[in-house]
Parts: structure tokens; sequence; C-alpha cells
């Protein structure tokens, strides 16, 4: 592990009322590592990955990238430092084109591009999640995995250091879902440090290096997926006990 | 003391101008840029049957609130479902109410010059002074806060102790769902309307034992209900009632012990304070 | 059957020009025929009678206002009803002001004072939204009125002021007419910026415009000053022509109605939709008002209802329709007659 | 589609009708046009449905029933155009340009309340109609005569207003009647304002005791603090520089709270017919700002006022402004054309005869109004007022009936 961690997680906790959303989770990152978040549906899962985007705010705990603290900051500051994110339902911009909802990731981010530069920018990209001539393409015309890869290239668009994937790869069919995954580990290659939070299992088992599970909000094993999910309490979280 | 009283009398005042206007926004969803006239229509429909009949104003509410009730429903039924069908969100039917509402506020003016003239129309009942801990106070106003009381009481059990008003309340807390567990959504804010175009000529009724009105007031009271509306968090009727009367107080404090001359002052000051403190209002619930 | 479609029909999606920094042929285009139309527009008050130059300046008026008005309020949702706060504001300070400072330094001052007012208001109504902005907006007009009223008592002045500048109707008209070139000129900047794609993001999804990177908060404040400063310029260019100020006009919540009324009625999508909202509007209710003086208000809200239930995506939604049709028109006409000459 | 096609053509139909009546209306070249543009609707529409639109009508009437107005070349009948403004000042200067340019009317009446009038002055000087003001007291009368040479003002100024009212309270108080001590509230709007801040130095200079003095704001609910805090002040004299619907609510608060001071002096309204309408007997010996001489003559004047609008006329501006329309139609038949520089001339120079008594506007002033009136067995007589000579006496107020 290197020196710096990319993304240290420490005692992150968040409360709604009464309810524990996250409790007490810690873990560090290292650069150009690729993390896998799973749990049960209602585990916490997608709130820690608000937490990490600063969507919420923690109610206690520290989360630091690369060394700097970032709770609390709000989610354009940390996209600025270089997180970007898709999200669990995808969230497009309905009243712009495609080309517009993919720029719109990259001129006010942590890398910043304008005018002809960004368009050309924003084009590669789109070729590059396999939507070549979508750009002047109404939003709402697209399916909703053709969403998706606008949103995922929408993250890249600023160039990010970390990146945020809630589920990118529900959904998808037998081939699209292995292209997903080549393009997921092409983007490691480049650099990015990732975190996915997924259930689809194959997916976890072929990116990610390590896994956290989370049950009901806490963090209940941790490891290499093969470990993990061999793990007698990951499955009774998954399945529940035999006698309940 | 007095303060306390007069405080209390006038916020009675303003609840009547305001549950009406948060049945129709707060249930169905209807921001009610005519509201206002509404109330000057029960006042006016008071203030003929008073000068014709010379019989309590209180029985004029026999005939005005069925009255209102029917026009509300109509209202409803002709004006504002068609804006419901269209809408496809949320925002735009704000928008296209606002807009239609607007209009009907208008045809509503006119309608009411054309038949009362624009003149002042006042008439004295019960100006008389009614002793309160040894304190002089308007008859009238008093009676009013009585109606007003019974009112609000009336609506805050029918709303939840009955079926409909059980049905009432699931529409404003979530429409879609309300739809989904069989309540006929449509009717439901049909009824609400109706039912807040009642209450508001029913205030109408009340408050022209002591006011004066003239055809073009009716903004006057719209705005005033929509600021204790929103100030009271716009989906609980609960939340209306208490902003009327904590407006109504601060307003009296302010006036008995400050300088009249910035009792509005106040009452502005004061919404717009507790708004920055709780962008939802009072009894709101925040969204998301 | 068109309306009914079309109100399924999502958010208008504003054509792609994409973000370029040089000016494109097209909108040198495009900033040429604006530039005609101001310059006939100009020419007005030469050629009509008083009665043309009154409408001309109504217009005016409310094209700025509306306009600037759109700036914030289209892009980011949030209906403002505190334009007459900071309209009346300007004719405050013109109205005040006149015998200490030449009256175009008052009418500077008038914007930067609307520019900080507006400033401070932004920055305290950032967690308000929705309908509580709209009516806290509203709160804030008539706020302000009450204490200007109030202050006028204590310090003892006069109520109403005199305002007398010696300016001849085609002056107030032009001066109101660089304004509307101003508020357009700055909107067209807006939209080909940054910050006007900035607002584009925040209108259509927030959570997604942070997560972007965007300082929500800062552009919303930014685009709220720069509305409200031509409110307060327009106030102060109005004030001489009134002759008269005092609280009840220059604050007058019906005039913020008017303004967002025309404003969606001609569609807020677009930089030049209100106008198209405030020229009909103005001739429509002209026309009434011409025709009808005793029933003025009966057929202004007849009329109006008339427009919200058969001009559901206001003038520009109608007009981009026709258009649409147009299109569809000729490609089945060109279709009918290949189909023709192949059958001959 | 099929109801909205006909709602289409309806909509068509109306305009196109709407411009066949204005064309209709047009076509008669011997009727002289007058112009009338005031509030129909808005916060000042009761008060000019009171003061301002009736008085026209009745008076075209008039001139039509005994056969129009006689000029040089015979009898012309008149023909009102009446235009709403809403309350809003752009719409009344657009409805007085439409008059000017459009309809081209021969006349314009004045607008309604100070600040429109003013709004409106640069335009009748561009027209040369003359403006005969209504409803409009200021203090700024010798500068805004000079500005425009054909403005006239009817009703003195803010401070004339204050004056006679203090002066009033004056003499009560030197005759031993009241003390020195009085409550003063204003409404915080316009006029209030002024007549406040114009009395507060005569009050002093009068030798009276400022016991209470604050404002309140236009469109105050409940005027029970306001009236309970002045009544706690113990004055002998309560007044109140307020607009129509505060002077109501203040009347109605004073007989519950049970202020019993000598002398109750309300401005604006109180000498609206419906003042002693609602309060009966309790208005008798209410002070207000107005008043008229009760002759014979302006009995007829109500009379027919009501019989040919169906609405009573106030007992300040109407009479007063029916006289100014008397002396209108004599500048014209004397004049004896339409001839609009020559009619403001005349008014300027001759003496005219009528219902309140003869008149005079040479300085483009008139000479002669009532400042005060007092509410005596239902009629609101004139116990103070500039340029006449004989006023009721003033009563005291006993009680609230």
């Amino acid at each position: 592990m290197p020196d710096s961690p990319a993304l240290t997680a420490h005692a992150v906790s968040k409360r709604f009322g009464g309810l524990v959303a996250v409790n007490d989770i810690s873990f560090a990152l290292a650069e150009n590592e690729v993390l896998g978040l799973i749990g049960p549906n209602g585990s916490g899962k997608t709130t820690m990955m608000n937490l990490i985007s600063g969507a919420l705010r923690p109610s206690a705990g520290e989360i630091r990238l690369y060394g700097e603290d970032i709770a609390g900051i709000g989610a354009s500051r940390i996209a600025r430092k270089g997180v970007a994110r898709t999200f669990q339902l995808v969230r497009m911009l309905p009243g712009l084109t495609v080309l517009e909802n993919v720029t719109a990731g990259g001129v006010f981010g942590h890398a910043r591009r304008w005018g002809q530069e960004l368009n050309d920018y924003a084009h590669a990209l789109l070729q590059r999640v396999g939507l070549p001539n979508a750009g002047d393409v109404a939003m709402t015309a697209l399916t909703y995995i053709d969403q998706k890869r606008v949103e995922l290239a929408r993250a890249l668009a600023g160039d990010p250091k970390v990146l945020l994937l809630d589920e990118w790869l529900a959904g998808l069919n037998p081939t699209e879902l292995k292209t997903g995954i080549a393009l997921i580990e092409q983007l490691r290659a480049e650099g990015r440090t990732i975190i996915i939070v997924e259930h689809v299992m194959h997916a976890i088992r072929s990116l990610c290096d390590r896994c956290i599970v989370m049950s009901s909000g806490a963090k209940i094993a941790e490891g290499t997926p093969r470990d993990v999910l061999a793990d007698a309490e990951v499955i009774r979280a998954y399945l529940g006990t035999a006698d309940a | 003391m007095d303060i306390i009283i007069i405080g209390l009398l006038l916020g009675a005042t303003y609840a009547l101008m305001a549950m009406g206007l948060q049945l129709q926004y707060g249930v169905a969803r209807i921001m009610n840029l005519a509201n206002g006239e509404m109330l000057i229509a029960g006042a006016f429909g008071t203030f003929w049957f008073y000068t014709a009949s010379n019989a309590s104003p209180f029985y004029a509410l026999i005939g005005v609130i069925p009255l209102a009730f029917a026009v509300n429903w109509a209202i409803y039924r002709v004006l504002i479902v068609p804006l419901v069908r269209r809408a496809r969100n949320q925002g735009q039917l704000e928008v296209d109410c606002i807009l239609a509402t607007f209009g009907l506020s208008f045809i509503l003016v006119g309608i009411l010059l054309a038949v009362f003239g624009g003149e002042y129309l006042s008439y004295s009942y019960l100006a008389r002074p009614i002793f309160i801990l040894g304190e002089p106070y308007g008859l009238n106003r008093v009676a009013a806060f009585i109606g007003s009381l019974v009112l609000c009481l009336g609506l805050y059990l029918w709303l939840h102790r009955t079926r409909p008003g059980l049905a009432l309340r699931a529409v404003s807390v979530n429409p879609a769902a309300a739809g989904l567990v069989s309540i006929n959504v449509t009717r439901a804010s049909a009824l609400a309307f109706a039912l807040g175009g009642a209450v508001t000529a029913a205030g109408g009724v009340l408050l022209s034992m002591f006011l004066t009105f003239d055809a073009s007031l009716g903004v006057v009271f719209t705005l005033k209900a929509l600021i204790i509306v929103i100030l009271g968090g716009v989906s609980d009727i609960r939340g209306a009632i208490l902003a009327a009367f904590i407006l109504g107080l601060a307003e009296t404090t302010v006036a008995s012990l400050v300088d009249p001359g910035l009792t509005l002052a106040a009452a502005y000051l004061l919404f717009m304070a507790i708004l920055l403190v709780r962008p939802e209002g009072l009894l709101g619930r925040r969204s998301s | 059957m068109t309306s009914e479609a079309q109100a399924a029909a999502p958010v208008p999606v504003t054509k792609s020009t994409g973000h370029r920094l040089g000016i494109t042929g097209r909108e040198w285009r495009n900033l040429a025929i604006a530039a005609v139309l101001f310059a006939l527009a100009a020419v007005v008050p030469l050629v009509g009678s008083g009665y043309v130059q009154s409408i001309a300046i109504s217009i005016a008026i409310y094209t700025a206002l509306a306009t600037s008005w759109m700036l914030f309020s289209g892009p980011t949702n949030y209906i403002s009803l505190a334009t007459a706060a900071f309209f009346g504001s300007g004719m405050y300070i013109v109205a005040g002001g006149l015998d200490l400072a030449p009256y175009p330094v008052l009418v500077l001052l008038a914007g930067v004072a609307g520019a900080l007012f507006a400033a401070v208001v932004g920055l305290a109504t950032l967690r308000i939204s929705g309908v509580y902005f709209v009516i806290f907006s509203l709160g804030l007009a008539e706020l302000v009125r009450q204490i200007i009223t109030w202050l006028q008592h204590v310090l003892g002045t006069m109520s109403g002021l005199y305002v007398y500048v010696d300016r001849s109707e085609e002056m107030f008209f032009w001066q109101l007419l660089a304004l509307t070139a101003v508020v357009y000129l700055v909107g067209w900047w807006i939209g080909r910026s940054r910050l006007g794609f900035a607002l584009r993001i925040i209108g259509n999804d927030e959570l997604v415009a942070v997560h972007c990177g965007i300082n929500t908060a800062r552009a919303k404040v930014i685009l709220f000053v720069i509305s409200s400063t031509f409110a307060a310029i327009a106030g102060a260019l109005v004030a001489p022509r009134w002759s008269y100020v005092e609280p009840t006009i220059a604050f007058s919540p019906f005039l913020s109605f008017q303004v967002v009324i025309m404003a969606l009625l001609g569609g807020v999508h677009r930089l030049w939709g209100p106008l198209l909202g405030v020229i009909p509007f103005t001739l429509l209710w002209e026309l009434i008002s011409a025709n009808f003086p005793a029933q003025t208000t009966l057929l202004l809200g007849a009329a109006f209802l008339l427009i919200v239930y058969f001009i559901p995506n206001g003038v520009v939604g109608l007009i981009e329709d026709a258009l649409r049709q147009r299109g569809e028109w000729l490609k089945s006409l060109r279709l009918l007659l290949v189909r023709r000459s192949r059958d001959a | 589609m099929r109801r909205r096609e006909l709602l289409k053509y309806g909509a068509a139909t109306t305009v196109a009708a709407s411009f066949g009546q204005r064309i209709a209306r047009a076509a008669d070249p011997s009727v002289i046009k007058f112009g009338v543009v005031g509030p129909k609707t808005g916060p000042l529409a009761p008060g000019a449905a009171v003061t301002h639109f009736p008085n026209f009508k009745l008076w075209a009437y008039e001139i039509n029933q005994r056969g129009g107005l006689k000029l040089k070349d015979g009898m012309h009948k008149v023909e009102l155009i009446e235009y709403d403004d809403r309350t809003q000042p752009p719409e009344t200067i657009k409805a007085v340009e439409r008059l000017a340019t459009v309809d081209k009317v021969d006349f314009i009446m004045p607008v309604y309340a100070t600040g429109f009038n003013l709004a409106v002055a640069p335009i009748y000087a561009k027209y040369n109609y003359p403006l005969v003001t209504q409803a409009c007291v200021t203090d700024q009368m010798d500068q805004l005569i000079k500005r425009y040479p054909n403005i006239f003002f009817v009703q003195g100024s803010t401070t004339s207003f204050a004056q006679a009212a203090i002066d009033i309270l004056k003499k009560l108080k030197d005759d031993k009647q009241i003390g020195n001590k009085v409550a003063v509230v204003n409404v915080a709007d316009d006029f209030g304002i002024e007549l406040a801040n114009a009395g507060r130095p005569i009050f002093k200079k009068a030798g009276f005791d400022i016991v209470y003095d604050k404002s309140y704001p236009l469109g105050t609910q409940d005027l029970a603090p306001v009236v309970k805090a002045a009544k706690a002040a113990n004055p002998d004299a309560f007044v109140a520089w307020s607009y129509p619907p505060d002077t109501f609510g203040l009347a109605e608060q004073a007989k519950i709270e049970g202020l019993n001071v000598k002398a109750y002096y309300s401005a604006v309204a109180t000498a609206f017919p419906g003042f002693y309408q609602k309060f009966g007997p309790a208005a008798e010996n209410v002070l207000g700002a107005g008043g008229i001489k009760d002759t014979p003559e302006i009995r007829a004047y109500y009379k027919a006022h009501k019989e040919a609008t169906g609405v009573d006329a106030d007992y300040w501006g109407s009479p007063f402004y029916y006289s100014l329309l008397q002396m209108i139609t004599q500048s014209i038949e004397g004049v004896g054309s339409m001839d609009l520089k020559a009619i403001t001339a005349y008014l300027k120079s001759h003496t005219f005869k009528t219902i309140v008594g003869e008149l005079d506007i040479r300085n483009q002033k008139l000479d002669k109004f009532y400042t005060v009136g007092q509410w005596q067995n239902g009629f609101f007589n004139a116990v103070a007022g500039v340029g006449f000579t004989d006023y009721s006496p003033v009563k005291l107020k006993t009680s609230w009936g």
C-alpha cells in the first residue's frame, strides 16, 4: 500500500433522526485501487456513497481525500477536488442535449474545459461509453441503459481521481455487462481510484481488489472478494439465518 | 393581558382569512389567488342580506356557505381539473394555477363591481363594547372570534375524526399514494377546494361585521392569507391557525408597545425571520 | 389535440449550440437582426402619436422587467415576486436624491443599491425554495414598503416625492429601450457563458449540479443580483415619468405579479420569450381597456383565462409549434409530390 | 375541439363587434366628446366611485337634458368617454394619451387623486387641455402652477387642511370648552403622513400638548391598540389624519372603547354619506375634512345626483367638483367653441356662479373651499373653510349615542 492513501474513512456515521444508516465505518483506499461495497438492500451502501460525494454530511467521523478532510464541505467542493459519481437511479438533465449532459461534468469540476476543446472531449467520451453519434439527441429519447452511459461520461468529463459507481452495471445484458466491466477496467488502468456499489457479484469478483460488506449500516466483513463472499456472516446477512 | 386579548381577537380574524386558503392549497394543491375575492363576496352578500332584512348577519351563513361551496366546486370542476390533467408535474400545475386564478380574480372583481358597485360597503352590527376583565372589546370581534374558534375546531375534528377528512389528509400528504389506496383524488381535491371556498366566504360573513370592504380589496386578503398559510407550513391546518395567532399577537404587541406604524413591518419581518430559520414553515414537513 | 400531446412533452430541449469562445456566423446574424429590430423600435416615438408612444413606453418597461426577471427565474424555476421591491427602491433613490446628485448618477446609484440589496437578500434566502420562496419574495416587497413609509413618518418628510427631470417622451422611451438592449446583451452573454450553463444545469437538477462541481449558491445569487439590478434601474428611469412617487404606487405588488405573468405567458426558456408575452399582453389589455371601459376588469380576466387554457406553453410554445407543424406540412407535401410524380 | 373552435369564433366576433361599437361611437361629429379617466378597480376605486365618476355622469346627463352645450354654431350634445386606469399610473398616462390622440376628445376631465393628476399634468400641458385637478391636495401648488399654465387647484394645500382643523380645536380650547391635550394618529400613507407632518408644528404653536402621536399602516385590520393607547393618554381631543377604511374602523373602535373626547376629528371619508349610514346618531358631531353649507341648491344637487347616478354624493369633493363643472360649462359657452386655450384663459379671467356660490379661479387656485365639516342632524355642515364667510357653529361631541 502506498504511503498516502487516496481515500480514508474514519469512524464515519450517519444518523437520520433515530435511524443509524451508517454506523462507525472506517476504511482506507489506496490510489488506483478498486473497492467493492456490497451488502443487502438498505444496508447503507448508497448512504456511504452520498457521504463521500458530499450529498450528505456525516453525523460523525472524518473522510479524507489524499489526507485532506472533506467531510461536510459540500458536494461541489468535493467534486472540484476530483471525486465524481454516478447515481443509483440515473439523474439526467432532461432539458439538455446528450452532449450538454456530458459537458456539464467538464466545466466546473476537477479538470475544466470550455469551448471547442470541451466539445471534442465530450464527443470522445461519448464514443468511449458506446454512444458515438448521440450528441444532439434529446436526453429523454435515450433508453435507460444509454442514459446510464451518458451519466458515466458526465462523471468522467471532469477527469476525476476518485470515481464512485452506484450500481452502474445493474440492468445490463450479458454482452453489455462484458463491455461495461472492460470499460471500468480501462478506467482503472488510467490510474483512477474506484468504489463500486454493486449487486452483480460476477462483476465484483472480476473488478475489485477488495470488498467491504455492510449490513444494517455497519461493516461486517472486509477482504478480497473471494474471502468475504465465503464468509458465514456475509451469507447470513444476505440470506438471513436458517431459523429466522 | 389587554394585548393578549386584542391579539387573540386579531389572530382569529387572520385565521378566518387563512383557513380556507389552507384547505385549497394544502390539500387540493391549488394556489388560489382568487381566494380574497371569495371572502369579499361573502362579505358583500352579508351586507346585502343585512341591509335588506335587518336580520342578524349570522343567518347569512346559512345561505353563503352552501352557495360558496357550490360555486367553488364548480370552479374546481370547470377551471382547475383541466389544468390538473394537463400538468406534467407539480411545478407546472402551480404555475398554471397562479395564472388561471389570477385571471379568475379579475373576473370575480368585475362581477362584484357590476353587482354591488365600487363604493365602500359597511354596516354596523354588534358595535357595542363587551367587558372582559374590566376592559371593553368590540362585541362583533368577540362574536367573530367565537365563530372562528367553532370553524377551526369543526374543521380540525372533521379532518381528524371522519373518513372524508382522513381522505383529505391522505391527499395532502401524498396524492399519488392516496390514489393507490382507492381514494378518489380528484373528488377529494374538489371537496377540499369547495370546502376551502366555503370557509373563506364564511370568514367574509363574520369579518363584514367590523371591517369595511370594497370590490377591489380582495387582493389584500389573498396576500395576508398566503403569508399565513406559508408561515404555518402548507400541509397542516394547525400550522395556519398557529401562524394566524402568532401574527395577531405579534402585531398587537408591536402596536401597543413599540409603534403602530411598524405593525405590518414587524409581521413581515417575523414571517421572513421564521422562514429563514425554518424554510418549510412552522409545522411544515421538510421536503426530501 | 396538440395542446394535450404537447403538455405531455418534457421540458423543452434547447438546441445544442455547443460551447464556443468565438461568436459564430449564426450568432452574428442574430445579433444583426436584434440590432435592426432595436433600431426600428427606436424610430417608433418619432413616427407614432403620443398614445403610441405611451404604449411603446409600457412595452419597454415591462420587457426590461420581465426579461431581467426571466434571467434569474427562467433557469432556476424560482418564482420571485420581489420585482416591486427593487423597482420601488430604484424609484425612491431617484426621488429622494434629486436635490443631492445629478440624475444620471442617481440612476447608477439605484443600480448599485439594487445589487447590494439583492446580494443580501439572495444570500439570506438560499435555503428557501418553492412556494416558500415565492411568498417570501412577496413579503420582502411589502416589508420594504412598510419600512419606507414608517421612515417617512418618523423623519417627517413628505410621503409623496416629486420627481421633476426634464425629459421628453422620446427620451424616456430611448432610455428604457437602451436598458432593454443592455438586458438582452447581458442575457445573451450569460446564455453563452459558463454561468448560464451552470444555471441551466441547476434548473434541471440541482443535485447533479453540485456533483458537477457547481457552486449553486454563488450562481443563483449572482443571477439574482443581476436581475434585481435591472429592476432597480428600471424604477430609476421610470420615476420622472410618474412625476410623483409614493410607496403604494412604487411598491405595488401588482407590478410584481404582472411581470411574472407576462414572462410566463411569453415563455421563460428563451431570451426573447418574455418579449413575446409583453407585446401581445399589453396590446390585448389595451384593446380591452379601450373598448370596454365599463367591464375592463371582467374582460381582462376572461381574456386571461382563455390565454391560459388555449396557449398552455406560452407564446414561444405556440410559435415553435407552428414552425414544427409547418415543417411537417411541408415534408408531407413534398412526399405527396414525390409520390405523385412517381405514380405519373 | 368543437368547443374550442366555438370559443375562438366567439372571441373573434367580440373583438370585431367592439371595433364596430367604436366606429359607431365616433360617427356623429356634432357631439362634443369629453374624456374621463379614473380608477374603477384598485385601492382608489371606492373613493372614485363616490366622488369622481358619478359627477361627470350627472353633468353630462343634465347638459343633454337641456339640449346640449350652446356654442356659436348651435347646440351640441355631449358624450363621455370613460376609461378605467385600475389605480396604476402607467395606465392613467396611457388612457389620457389615448383620449388625446386616438379619441381626439374635445376636453379631458381630471384624473383622480394627487399622484395621478401630477403624473398626467405634462400630457394635458402638451395638448393644451385645462387640468382642473380633482382630489389633488399638495403643498407644491405654486411650483406646479409655475410649471403648468393649464393646471388648476381646487382644494387648497395640505397645510391649509391641517391648519383649519387645528384652528377649530384651538378655538374650543381658547373658549375653555376643551382642554389642551390632543391625541393624534395618522395613516402611514400619502395624505395621512403629510397632514401629520404639517399638523405637528401647528398644534405646538396653538398651545396643544400632543399626548399621543403615532402612525399606523394603511390596511391595518384592528385599530383597537391604537384607540386604546390614545384613550390611555387621556386626551381632550382626538385627531386622526385617516383614510377611508380606517376612518370607519377608528370611529367604530372609539365608540366601543368609549373614547369620549369632546372633539373627534377624522380626515378623509368622514364626509362620505356611508359614514353616517353606518354610524347613524353615533356619527353626530364628528368632525372631518370637507363639509358643505346646507342650502336649497345643495339639497337639490344631492337629490339630482342620487336620481341620475344611483349613488349618494359626498359632502366634500362632490358638490365642489360639480361647481367646477358648472364653471367649465360657462367657460365653454362663454368662448363659444372648444378652443382649449381660450377656455383656459376664460377660466382664469372670470367669476362664476355655481351651486356653492360665486367662485373664481383666477390664480389657478380656487378662491373658496371648505376645509372642516361636522355631522349635524345627518348633514355634514361646513364649520370652517377658506374664502367663505358664514359657517355653522361647532358643537361638542357629547357621546357616541
